[in-house]
């Protein structure tokens, strides 16, 4: 069982063309940032990006929008991006809104081998239609299918050489329910530590769902909105 | 005299009972943390992923892994705790929230919201409003009572698209508190100031007015 | 918010006769000692238990069944229980066999908000009578409820004043799926702490799911198969 | 010679491949983590909530909070991890879990499998076992060919009530290997020194052979 590789560049380097991407990350929060630039060097092109977002202008998953290697993006909000709405109003991009929670449960729906959900998401809005709506208990809820995705990319704080994973603070968000949800799931980690060296008790994502993992370098982790409060 | 922001943040804070947990949305509602009364714990939930929000940092002392839902920098109180985004959701889902105070374009009188998209304006997303509107047990709309053009937001039915139907249960307005019942939106409070004929005059949608309406204290 | 109740006898006084509980723990492991102590002592009965075991003769909800407190058990397995085999054969106990992984999910769904979810466990079998079936991507599933409970008890190992949870081990088991499908969930502890002493990126169930928490006294933590290996 | 226990055991940790993650049933499947080939490395996971688990714990050192899904006391290995139930079963309904090995009292033809319940016996419930059956992508039965009455468990169609349906893959038996077809059970090896004509005779369901059926190295 050898699940850890060089670097992103090794990680990433069977992802061909048209492959289903599903990339962790909330914002520019928790996002594989080695991962995406072995992507953009790679040059791989015609992608489906899973992400709740699309990345800014000259960062995140942005850095690929520039280089026009996304096909679609399936997103919650993908505000922030110049390039990304040029390439969308030109019809270049595809992309496909769905509710954050709906997406994030469709992740994990495929991790946990549920087939679809049942959320009261967008009952009664446009991304109800064409779904199926079924009525519980007297409320309305619609039918939504898990995401799979041929590969999964993740971020991690901690991580060891069996792939158990272990997050930090937000930078969790959407990075253990993709981890789940890739048939290959790849994790770039801030520390790599021999299997043994994280408290069991304290694992978030399980070995079982990484098939990748390295230790990523030069992390930027760059703040998309500081915020702060004056000392007095 | 129309509320300012701040005003429609502190009257909403007054709506927080002790032991809540809340979910505040981006804009007027996030001002809400700055106005919770004396001797009411609350505790800010998240969506992205904590229950347990703190105030900004200072200066120096923000941390790129710990955001809010509109990729703030934020701090954390005691007793606070992770989790991934589908727990997040899931315990707003199953009720566990208790209160959601969120922005709106327009409501309409039977509760309906619209809030994420404009026609003909790039749309950017609906994020989490969806979810928060079609799962929160209590959803509190902070609003302007006009827009822009001086057209009301509280309306018959929604013009713009819908982002969750028959959902909001209490509107704080620049004007006016108003309940959203099965009849249409019940005048609760007006600002200082403000006449019922003029709230009247700015809301589209059914107005109820039963009694004497009070001046809100704020 | 004041979650603290003074012990076991408080946190269970208002459950009623005819309640739905859920109880977590798996075999002996894991289980809410302490109020299980409390609810022999109030007497309460005619009560519906989910959980996955029953006990054993003389400990766990093996005590409630020798006191003829549950009217009906919700289980995946329930051997090693000789009172719990003469109620059942003599009618006077009603018992519902639930494959193990349903049961686990049908709780979680409960606190996740999702009113059913869909299970292939069971296809083909006596479980599946009467239930519908659904093919999704040519496999068959069945559409199993979520489960609520008037009351869920679980024991963790640590707990704080907020009221979140962190288990121990393989104890942890049906314990945090069970916290989120309480309408009412009681947690007791081995050691509960003031918030903000226990590292928030390790909560295994955030307090908001938990309404009342007691540190336990006098754990037993019955072992029921003690396997060991010869040192050489 | 027909097998024993510990033989039947030892083949099937023959199809174990290097970093397969595993759940072994009680009985002889537990049997198989003590003939792990030399070289390959396996990840053994009990569906109550842990990836990684070792061998029992020495006298004196068991701990009531760590057990396996048969309640024994255990040990963990390196790199385990702990769960809850729900991501447990998720994992294996997911397809994550590599290979499955549990006992059976009844295998179809067509793979059904019974193990659970005897009609007018006490019924103590299907634990994990259906959840494990159901989801499997690789499922291995450890069984005796006949019941104690000399009876065949390798069956036309199962009598007992069923487990999961067309999900066993292969069996291992004390007197056979067999994979399970379309076509019937189809014989692979036979226990050293057992005839094709015994296999056959204890055989209920159909048998495929095809060319000469080499004995087991066990």
């Amino acid at each position: 069982m050898k699940k850890v590789v060089l670097d992103a560049d090794e990680a990433v380097k069977d992802i061909p063309d048209n492959a289903v991407l599903m990339l962790g990350g909330f914002g520019l929060c928790g996002i594989p940032e080695n991962c995406i630039a072995a992507l953009v060097r790679k040059g791989v092109s015609d992608l489906t990006c899973i992400s709740n977002n699309a990345g800014v202008d000259d960062f995140g998953i942005g850095l690929m929008l520039k280089q026009k290697q996304v096909k679609k993006m399936i997103s919650s909000y993908v505000g922030e991006n110049a390039e990304f709405e040029r390439q969308l109003l030109s019809g270049e991009l595809e992309v496909e809104l769905i509710p954050q929670g709906t997406l994030a449960t469709r992740c994990m729906a495929a991790g946990y081998g549920m087939p679809a959900i049942f959320t009261p998401a967008g009952v009664g809005t446009e991304v109800a239609v064409g779904k199926e709506v079924r009525n519980f208990n007297g409320k309305e809820y619609l039918l939504e299918y898990a995401f799979e995705a041929d590969f999964a990319i993740v971020k991690a704080w901690k991580g060891d050489t069996d792939g158990n994973l272990i997050y930090m603070e937000t930078a969790r968000n959407f990075n253990p329910l993709m981890a789940m949800g890739g048939r290959v799931t790849i994790a770039e980690v801030e520390e790599l530590v021999s299997a043994g060296e994280l408290d069991p008790n304290n694992i978030h994502t399980p070995g079982i769902y990484v098939h990748r993992i390295f230790q990523g370098k030069d992390y930027e982790k760059r703040i998309e909105q500081k915020t702060i409060r004056k000392r007095n | 005299m129309a509320l300012t922001k701040e005003q429609i943040a502190k009257r909403i804070a007054r709506e927080l009972r002790d032991g809540y947990y809340v979910n505040l949305g981006i804009g007027i509602p996030t001002l809400v943390a700055n106005y919770i009364p004396e001797g009411i714990n609350v505790v800010l939930q998240s969506e992205n992923g904590l229950l347990g929000m703190g105030p900004f940092p200072f200066e120096g002392e923000e941390d790129p892994d710990l955001i809010n839902a509109g990729k703030q920098t934020i701090t954390t109180v005691p007793g606070s705790a992770f989790f991934d985004s589908a727990l997040s959701f899931g315990m707003i889902r199953a009720g566990k929230v208790d209160l959601t105070v969120l922005g709106a374009m327009e409501v309409s009188e039977n509760g309906d919201i619209a809030n994420w998209k404009i026609p003909d304006k790039m749309v950017k997303g609906m994020g989490g409003a969806m979810d928060l509107v079609a799962s929160a047990k209590n959803i509190i709309v902070a609003m302007m009572h006009s827009n822009p053009k001086g057209e009301s937001k509280l309306l018959p039915e929604c013009t713009l698209p819908l982002t969750g139907v028959r959902c909001v249960k209490k509107i704080v307005s620049d004007l006016a508190v108003l309940d959203v019942t099965d009849k249409g939106f019940k005048l609760l409070e007006r600002a200082p100031g403000v006449s019922v004929e003029e709230i009247r005059s700015k809301t589209a949608g059914k107005l109820i007015i039963e009694g004497e309406i009070p001046e809100m204290n704020v």
